[in-house]
């Protein structure tokens, strides 16, 4: 049997805002996991608390809609547990670097093999527009009427320094190179991280579809993808949102070093040992 | 019973607690019973005094004892502080190079003055005093036949070390052993005392026995953070955890451990996560979300002195009200604390079981003195525990539908794992319908809510019951929980031979607490005591309504210690005469330490 | 008391909420009384139904009323699930454009069928509904002036919109008070009815009165994260605190957010940091080190429906086990509950002055339904509040020394602030001594603890007593707390109107509560009922110990509702008619409603 | 009157460990104190939970030994309320990066004037030896005791990432260098970190005196501190600790913003608005 489109969306139709950017994140990775057929029984998204984190209520796979920042521990956990489940993660920036940021820096140094979409709008929505840690300077909000106090975060130069082993980032005004993107990272062997640039057509008019195609630029082709350097050298770059994948690296992934540590605890017993033999210890 | 207590002290760098520690695990692989207690200091690296006390007994006994039989003292300051502990007829050894204080004031006690320092320089190196303290204690008692496993126990200790190091150590044992059989001028009660062996059985701390359970329970995934008093638990099963194929994973705090615990058992494996109270607040948001989203998990909590970081070292019960009422909204959970090392491991079934069943967080209130101390345990038949699962997810006969959050008769719905074929749902922490979808509606909240806290009212029939000890027709009863409970138990017993009746209660499941075990107990009982090492009377203020409900004429009486210490028998017998006293001046004018009255 | 309640519904994108907000404004600067109820979906952006309820008064009202005078509905099912709510006599507007039913099957009151969106769409917008449902509200009581307020309300409230879209919207408004006034034949109760003005008044938000109280009290830093429904505490600070020369800072997540109020009234500035349910348990373990360190503090959770993300948008008392309990260990806080918007106000300074006294933190409980209604609020007179400051540092007259946590007979230690010469301490979340050492001794731990609990004994002196509604000699007293307040005291009045006589109690410090307000109430009673807007009936099980010790044979009962609606007084009062109707039973044979006997 | 080193000490005798790399740094920032001259009773030393957190008790100065994990957040509060007192911020690598991890990003993004000192042992050391963010592969501890499974964090590249405007890095074996790296981090205007290797000599023997030396290479005196990419190849070089001065930034700081805040709030009243004023917005 082969699964289509639909056998991945759920029968909610989203609550997001027409014009909402996550439309095209959710078109780009239903597509994606009907293009790697992905059975969407051994599939679950995992996000934390947004408008951004309604997503897994859009699709038709396991999903878990957590609290606010703790999308990445929660999917970890599932994913250590169950290495056999496809775990894709998501949420919005103020999840994933507000409150969430302690965790994308430890899920970079544990390298799970999941996927990490952060649909990035520069603010936080769901509470009807606070400035959130991506906010330009220009983004003037309730909590923030007079000016901003605070330098933006560079997602990616920090998911650099984390050496988080997949680092790309899209535009949800280009679902191809979106799906090409996701695609991707969903291939690659270990933690990767998408960073994509998702308007709010509600609480940020700073940051539109138009305002960002403006300051986009695809990586060039001859870009080193497993050189750490030259992505950084691209995030330095003032002006511009490079798009595409920015770094690569192969390592080995949470779920494999687990399993090392697995075949280093029972070196004479390929099945592993009994409970039994766990007990002899305290005679 | 026959039983021996021996107290060892010293300052923290001289090995006060390993050489206790191997004590233990001798007579326990001796075959008597033991159990221990250990106390130090806070300090980074101790500058403090330790002591360690151990009781071993032909009978499983409840407390390290009332008094000790033997103090072995490695510096005055030690000694000073410990020397009220012996008994009449007691034993002090000291280490007479370090210690000119004859004591002269402490009469009725025996002294043996041995030159440790100079045998541990002498025959082997001044770091293995400790040994040759173990080494005298064993020469006290050869009939007991421990000299060999502590030669064997200590080769094990110093396995990884080098040889000289082993040498040296047991030349150091032997040494204190010669010493106490041949230069002893015996005339203490020891010298003859015997003591039946009670077969073999296993000896371990609170914080092992509860991650032995786990993964007896059949738990394969442990997050954590390290803290103080439960990172033993972390530690055990780092090294065990990936030898049944689980996983152990350290997390960068605590609200990584518990959201990780939470993922996996999503994901269909058992789930758990231990700390201590600083650990636990910051797990609180975490377990509304368990709750909430009908999630298994146990979550321990090794309590220790609080608030805030409190007294990482001491121990306390203090975090019960925490436990119940820890997270804001209303968010059943099932408190359950066991009363000693035995108990750990048995109430760790408990929890995962319940857990599962009830698809809810089970919170494991242990403390800082059972976590920490050695105990025997009775051998583990493996195929007399009982493991529960969790209900597996079935779909609708007449939909074809799989509702998750079906609001059964007794609130319990099935549940699917990630990988179960038609069952894929989308848990939230957001109020929901029985399909998963986010919904506000003041309907659905309601019967939500009544939903979750069916399962509390399911799962009370399930609880192993209360427990009493002491006579059915005593008139006053006391209760008591966790980790102060065997002093109870042993306070029953002394107020026995004080000619009072007593009868204590002491439930494992503390939360919720159901009314028939209360109802049997407080029948025909006058006054009761609540005994816990807390300020605010915890299980007490939880129980009060429904004691007075019952029986709106009983007298209730707080019995509290809050000073970082467990009781003892003796304390909390102190106290239950006390307050046994106060009471009958109420009714009599005559001088009560001349009448018997009082004594039901 | 004369008054009219008004109420709109519509779907979300209509305006309903800002129509009715602007209408509350008006009214109150027209110098009537006016108090509010909003109810929205907590959907990212509506599709779903909201309605806004306002009554306006001569004399301040406590709820928003039982029944609606007027309904003005913008669609049919909006219009069906109000419509019950209108009483006999009550006038039902709709827009005729968009409703053809009829509402045959709803008799007794009056339907007025204007054309809404025709008017709204010829004379200015489709976007101006909302206005023209205004302006007929306001044409319906012309002779209660408030066309010329609601004009320089409307023009305020989009003035930083375009002028034609001001222009758009004034005259829709000035429409739809044409067409009531010349068009509708008025046979109502409305057309003759009058109301005196009570004088100038301010209209507010419970969230801006607890803001604005903040700053009354001195508070110059702020912290937070935001979270519905408390994000305008943070709001309106951001704009107004630097005003005053405050600080207003936005945090990464709810710990830095009270980690950093901590750390700004360890600087000596008033502090204070607000949030709902998911960031209040995240704050937990802060709490502690605030009590445990001694820092003054304000904490704020506007409650909302639980447990985990729960309802954002709904109303609960649910946190309060949170707040008294909610950290591991035993750290004494102060709890307060204010009543309604204007309280909210009164009960922040108080939250200050607690704090601040008695160096602990305070928790302010409010709750969704408070936090986002409009409602008067006396003006204020600032002489006559009184602010408290902590107690300033001194050293020891003997010894010269400053002895930060001295254990004082009332257990308030003098307290420096950085800056402060001589004063210089080491602030510790470790149990520690009078001058700041790290100690777990058992002496030093048992004395730290009663010392803090000493605080919260001294405190209780302080607190206002809890006020009473309704005659002294009831038989029947309801005791409730926060939001549900209002609708309890107008339920008593519904009761003395039917015969009954109940008295209420309403503490607005709700942790801990002293014996005395207790005792007073309880005397004489038969039975209470506790009243709050939960499952687990929070207040009583709190209190019902000391309600049962007070008079054993008092009769208790809960009065609970949870699910996320506040309490309505009729609702409060059908509950208590039945549970009295259900306890007299027991004590009558004949047929209740024709008995007038159990009616006190 | 002139302060000497004996008004910054506390009676209270540091309960380190003999040879604990900590008493290099409390020497170091005592003298500077010294050297800089400040009062003790305006200054205040922020830590958080840890052997190294234990600092302020041996200090004279204010101190707040906090929770684990948040002396950042206590100590911004602190000087956004009090930009008057001397606020020094230290502790742990297990309190600065494992559970405090996320305020180091938001301290750099607000840039307090605030020092920040991470003594860092690549160990937790309070809690008896369990490896940290920092801990080297090689560190076997009783919570990994098969393997290592994560990759360490780079503290350095971190900060550079999150922006942080002064950013050095220290050895407690060269007290010299020591000091003059902190003196540079107060004498800068802003969030000034300083990493300090400082060994543990009783649970990791992996990290020594000794064994730190071998890897440590002074920064060379023509490196431009201004340059923020210059610094991130300073990390990039492998096998080599730089010590020294790696970046420094001059940008407002937090009291500088907030000042500017208080300003645009009330332009027309240089001493602030009287509380009545605010009031009137609801008549
Ligand atoms: C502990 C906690 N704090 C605060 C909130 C309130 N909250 C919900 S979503 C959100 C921010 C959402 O921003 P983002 O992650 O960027 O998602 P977006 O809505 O922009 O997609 C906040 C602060 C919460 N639910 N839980
Ligand atoms: C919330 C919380 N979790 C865990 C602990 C236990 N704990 C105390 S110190 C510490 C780690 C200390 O490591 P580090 O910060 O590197 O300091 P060091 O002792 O090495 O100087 C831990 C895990 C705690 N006090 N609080
Ligand atoms: S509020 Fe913004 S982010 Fe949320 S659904 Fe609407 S457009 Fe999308
Ligand atoms: S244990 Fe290590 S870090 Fe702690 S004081 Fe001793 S040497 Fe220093
Ligand atoms: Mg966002
Ligand atoms: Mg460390």
């Amino acid at each position: 049997m082969e699964y289509t489109l639909k056998d991945y969306k759920s029968s909610t139709k989203p609550s997001w805002c027409p014009g909402c950017g996550d439309f095209a994140v959710l078109a780009a990775l239903l597509t994606t996991m009907t293009d790697l057929q992905l059975d969407p029984d051994d599939t679950a998204i995992v996000s934390g608390i947004g408008c951004s984190s309604r997503f897994p209520f859009f699709t038709s796979t396991y999903g878990f809609h957590s609290i606010h920042g703790r999308a990445l521990p929660v999917a970890i956990g599932l994913s250590a547990a169950r290495p056999d489940i496809n775990v894709i993660t998501l949420g919005g920036d103020g999840d994933g670097f507000s409150i969430g940021g302690n965790h994308f820096i430890h899920a970079s140094r544990k390298n799970p093999d999941i996927t990490y979409i952060v649909m990035d709008n520069e603010i936080y929505a769901l509470t009807k527009g606070q400035n959130s840690p991506t906010s330009h300077d220009n983004v003037i909000t309730k909590v923030n009427p007079y000016q901003a106090v605070e330098e933006r975060v560079n997602p990616i130069m920090m998911a650099l320094s984390f050496e988080t082993s997949f680092v790309a980032r899209g535009f949800s005004g280009d679902i191809a190179q979106l799906k090409s993107i996701i695609r991707q990272a969903m291939d690659h062997k270990g933690f990767s991280f998408v960073h994509v640039l998702s308007p709010c057509v509600q609480y940020n008019d700073k940051i539109t579809f138009d305002s960002i195609k403006e300051h986009i630029k695809p990586i060039a082709d001859d870009h080193d993808v497993t050189d750490r350097m030259a992505g950084m050298k691209l995030v330095f770059e003032p002006g511009y949102y490079y798009t595409g994948v920015i770094y690569k690296q192969e390592r080995p992934t949470l779920q494999e070093k687990l399993d090392e540590v697995q075949s280093k605890a029972h070196p004479g017993h390929p099945e592993g040992q009994q409970v039994e033999e766990l007990i002899q210890q305290f005679m | 019973m026959k039983n021996l207590v021996i107290r060892i002290c010293g300052t923290a760098g001289e090995g006060v607690i390993s050489s206790g520690d191997i004590f233990a695990l001798a007579v326990a692989r001796s075959e008597y019973y033991v159990t221990t207690f250990r106390s130090f200091p806070s300090e980074i690296r101790g500058h403090g005094q330790c002591s360690f006390q151990l009781r071993m007994s032909e009978e499983k006994a409840y407390t390290t004892g009332l008094m000790t039989d033997v103090l072995i003292g490695l510096n005055e300051e030690a000694i000073l502080s410990n020397i009220k502990l012996l008994g009449s007829g007691g034993i002090l050894i000291l280490d007479s190079d370090e210690v000119k204080n004859k004591f002269e004031e402490f009469s009725g006690i025996i002294k043996y003055r041995i030159p440790i320092t100079t045998i541990a320089t002498e025959k082997a190196s001044i770091r293995a005093k400790n040994m040759v303290a173990i080494g005298i204690m064993a020469g006290l008692v050869p009939q007991l036949e421990l000299k060999e496993q502590l030669k064997k126990d200590i080769k094990k200790r110093y396995a990884k070390k080098s040889q000289e190091i082993i040498d040296s150590n047991i030349k150091a044992f032997e040494e204190g052993y010669k010493y106490a059989t041949e230069n002893l001028k015996r005339e203490d009660n020891l010298a003859s005392m015997t003591m039946e062996k009670s077969g073999p059985k296993l000896i371990m701390s609170g914080n092992e026995a509860i991650a032995l359970a786990a993964i007896v329970a059949g738990c394969r995934f442990y997050a954590g953070y390290p803290i103080t008093p439960a990172t033993e638990i972390m530690e055990w099963l780092a090294l065990e955890m990936p030898k049944v194929n689980g996983t152990m994973l350290q997390c960068e705090d605590e609200i990584a451990a518990v959201t990780a615990a939470i993922g996996a058992s999503y994901g269909g494996v058992k789930s758990m996560t231990a700390t201590s109270g600083p650990g636990f607040s910051l797990m609180s948001e975490a377990l509304g979300l368990a709750s909430m989203a009908e999630i298994p998990l146990v979550v321990v909590d090794v309590q220790r002195g609080g608030p805030s970081t409190g007294l990482p070292t001491k121990t306390e019960q203090s975090d019960l009200n925490m436990a119940v009422y820890g997270t804001h909204g209303e968010a059943p959970k099932i408190v359950i604390a066991p009363m000693n090392v035995e108990d750990c491991f048995y109430q760790t079934i408990n929890a995962f079981n319940f857990a599962e069943k009830y698809q809810l967080p089970v919170i494991l209130l242990s403390d800082a003195a059972i976590g920490q101390r050695k105990e025997c345990v009775d051998k583990i038949d493996l195929s007399k525990i009982k493991i529960e699962n969790r209900l597996k997810h079935t779909r609708e006969t007449d939909t074809g539908l799989y509702v998750r959050y079906k609001n059964t008769l007794n609130g319990i719905s099935p549940i699917s794992n990630p990988g179960d074929k038609g069952g894929a749902y989308t848990a939230t922490g957001l109020e929901h319908t029985e399909i998963c979808q986010p919904c506000s509606t003041p309907e659905v909240h309601k019967m939500m809510t009544e939903k979750r806290f069916k399962k509390l009212e399911t799962a009370t029939q399930d609880f192993i019951p209360a427990k009493t000890y002491g006579p059915d027709d005593a008139k006053i009863g006391i209760i008591t929980w966790g980790g102060t409970t065997g002093a109870v138990l042993e306070a029953v017993d002394m107020a026995r031979e004080q000619g009072y009746k007593i009868q204590a209660l002491y439930p494992r499941t503390i939360y919720p607490v159901p009314n028939q075990w209360l109802n049997s107990f407080v029948e025909g009982k006058e006054m009761i005591l609540v005994a816990e090492a807390n300020y605010t009377a915890q299980l007490l203020h939880n129980l009060v309504y429904r004691l007075n409900k019952i029986n709106k004429d009983i007298k209730l009486f707080e019995v509290l210690k809050y000073n970082g210490e467990p009781f003892s028998a003796r304390e909390v017998f102190d106290k239950v005469d006390k307050v046994i006293r106060q009471q009958m001046l109420k009714y009599t004018t005559f001088e009560l330490e001349k009448d018997e009255s009082y004594k039901f």
